[in-house]
């Protein structure tokens, strides 16, 4: 095809062909490509959320699926199809419990900082269970906290949702019931209550900052 | 939870804290051995409420709190260290169940027994609900495990084109610099346009035996220099230059009739 | 065709199925997987040439194609679309001082030599700088210098003139009104004036260079 970039300043190509070009990027790589990314490298004109909503059609109940993560696109093997796998599976490091709890109250609490999961967990959080996490690129840091001390947050990456399966991390399993329930809420600790060392800055986040990650 | 209950019923609350102390007795005695497996005083707490085997919302806080000071009285029989923080949850769980048992003391400020109870069986609701949202999660079809990504990804090759910028006022300012520059960095054609006082000196060297009598400084100027103003002020100051040196070598005296008139040198007589 | 008979206690996957999985595990694949793989990878019974023959099919005309290599199968993006698989990214970058000089000098003296260039700068000027402008457009060799060794010159193109938005060279300020704008008003210790138009030529380079550019 001859350099479509050039000559379709005006015409964009046909979405058959669009629909091929998403599919080519998206196979070629192992990472989630956003759309953005995807309407850079494609043609000019052309509409790659458009073709992806054909290409994910015909992905459907195929071997390999087309998947969203966070802002990006990826295609994965379909997951009842694992067992055919064992040559591809990577061993993951097991993560110790710690670990993994710190990993929940991230994903469901976020922004959440490190005295909120210590409250949270009614322990203190050891540098290397975070840092593990971060090593995993499970969690990142997220915007400062407006509250004394300014202490960082953390939130799950668009690794984590890739891992998981997770479209956003409003998909998160549970979530809602979680809420209705009023445990995603950070209750402010009583006074003398000793689990955690939350004293400083122990009243959570102001509950808008859980509603502006889920709630929109 | 204290309010609610008649003055009546002490006894049965009494008796019920029995009951679950016996019970919480023996559990800590399973849990003991396992006490480097908590996470922990909140985890403790939770483990122990296990075997109230009720919904967390309905738990007895006062039956945990007895369960717990239970267990840290086992640990303690069993000379069992413990760390700090599950003493001061011990301490905080006396504090709260004599806050339950006891009326309340209207001069005493801050939340009432029951609040702190409740957060407490908050704290735990929360922190189970965390533990099966984690679970859940580990269960999930996971990358690399149950779906894997793409085996062969061609990457995608970065082309990166640099292009160079740069403004007029960049050109003219990179040329004034240049320019300014000059002044005080003698260019290697300069030197073609100034004489040395080695130069001066070696030209003067031989001639001045031929000055037996006073002849003007700036017959010595080499041919041609004193057309170009430029030429002539260097070799001027270098010959000039040069015949005081040669003067303090006290083989020529020099002289000059008034300020501005020409100077003059002879060959210092007695020298051979 | 799947051994009958050996193992009919499960019956293979149908073909539909068979294709999926063949997909799936290409798809997962580090490298081209063989027929005799993919049998041993899927459930007994299961034909993987056959399942090959309907996806190849399916793959016809798509953005990625199941091609043979040697006597092993893989997926692969179709070759019309390689260039989705190139990035360009554009880095505007500062022109170097050394280059930015070099220019200068070309555009007030042009036609130059090298040697000239550095005779000016006071440095040497190294290949790259000049390559560098050779390629950008902004300079091209003149003419060649009838002195011995004849070498050759350089002398600024159409494109830097478009580039700095002159009409010509001979719109390039002055050094007179270069000094106006503040731009050579750093003073000698001997109060000479920096290389002025002939005022003082008893230093800098010869005036002449300078004539013959802006004169002719």
């Amino acid at each position: 095809m001859a350099e479509p970039g050039e000559d379709s300043l005006f015409e964009a190509p046909p979405m058959g062909e669009q629909e091929r070009m998403v599919e080519a990027i998206l196979f070629a790589s192992a990472e989630p490509v956003t759309v953005a990314e995807l309407n850079a490298r494609m043609p000019h004109g052309a509409d790659a959320a458009e073709a992806l909503v054909h290409l994910r059609k015909r992905y459907d109940g195929r071997g390999v699926h087309l998947v969203k993560v966070g802002d990006a696109w990826a295609l994965r093997t379909a997951p009842d199809l694992g067992f055919l796998m064992q040559k591809e599976t990577v061993e993951t490091r097991k993560l110790s419990r710690a670990a993994i709890e710190t990993l929940a109250i991230v994903a469901y609490h976020q922004p959440v900082t490190r005295a909120e999961i210590e409250e949270i967990r009614g322990v203190s959080v050891s540098r290397g269970t975070v840092d593990q996490l971060l090593e995993l690129e499970w969690i990142k840091f997220g915007r400062r906290k407006m509250t004394p001390g300014r202490p960082v947050t953390y939130v799950v990456t668009d690794e984590f949702l890739d891992h998981f399966g997770l479209e956003s991390a409003r998909d998160l399993p549970g979530l809602k019931e979680l809420r209705a329930a009023g445990l995603l809420d950070s209750r402010p600790p009583m006074g003398n209550l000793p689990a955690g060392e939350a004293e400083d800055d122990d009243d959570g986040p102001p509950p808008d900052d859980q509603g502006e990650m889920f709630d929109e | 939870m204290r309010r609610s209950f008649p003055v009546g019923s002490m006894g049965e609350v009494v008796s019920l804290n029995t009951v679950a102390s016996v019970e919480a007795r023996r559990a800590a005695e399973a849990l003991i051995v396992d006490v480097d497996g908590f996470e922990g005083p909140l985890d403790l707490l939770l483990t122990l409420s296990r075997t109230q085997k009720v919904d967390l919302r309905t738990i007895s806080v006062l039956a945990l709190a007895e369960q717990y000071l239970a267990f840290i009285e086992e640990a303690r029989t069993l000379r069992i260290e413990l760390a700090a923080d599950y003493l001061v949850m011990a301490a905080w769980l006396a504090f709260l169940k004599s806050r339950l048992l006891l009326p309340p003391d209207p001069a005493e400020e801050g939340p009432s027994g029951e609040d702190l109870a409740a957060h407490l069986a908050f704290q735990l609701e929360r922190l189970q609900a965390m533990r099966d949202a984690a679970a859940r999660l580990m269960g999930r079809d996971r990358k690399g495990r149950d779906f894997f990504v793409r085996g062969l990804p061609e990457g995608v090759a970065r082309v990166k084109r640099v292009t160079y910028t740069a403004t007029l006022l960049d050109l003219m300012q990179g040329y004034a610099r240049i320019r300014t520059r000059d002044e005080f960095r003698p260019f290697s054609m300069d030197r073609d346009r100034i004489l040395t006082l080695e130069q001066a000196l070696d030209r003067m060297r031989p001639l001045i035996g031929f000055a037996g009598d006073w002849t003007d400084l700036m017959s010595y100027l080499p041919d041609g220099w004193e057309d170009d103003p430029g030429l002539r002020r260097s070799a001027t100051a270098a010959t000039f230059a040069a015949s005081l040196e040669l003067a303090k070598e006290g083989r020529i005296e020099l002289r000059q009739a008034e300020t501005y008139a020409p100077i003059q040198i002879r060959r210092k007589d007695g020298d051979g």
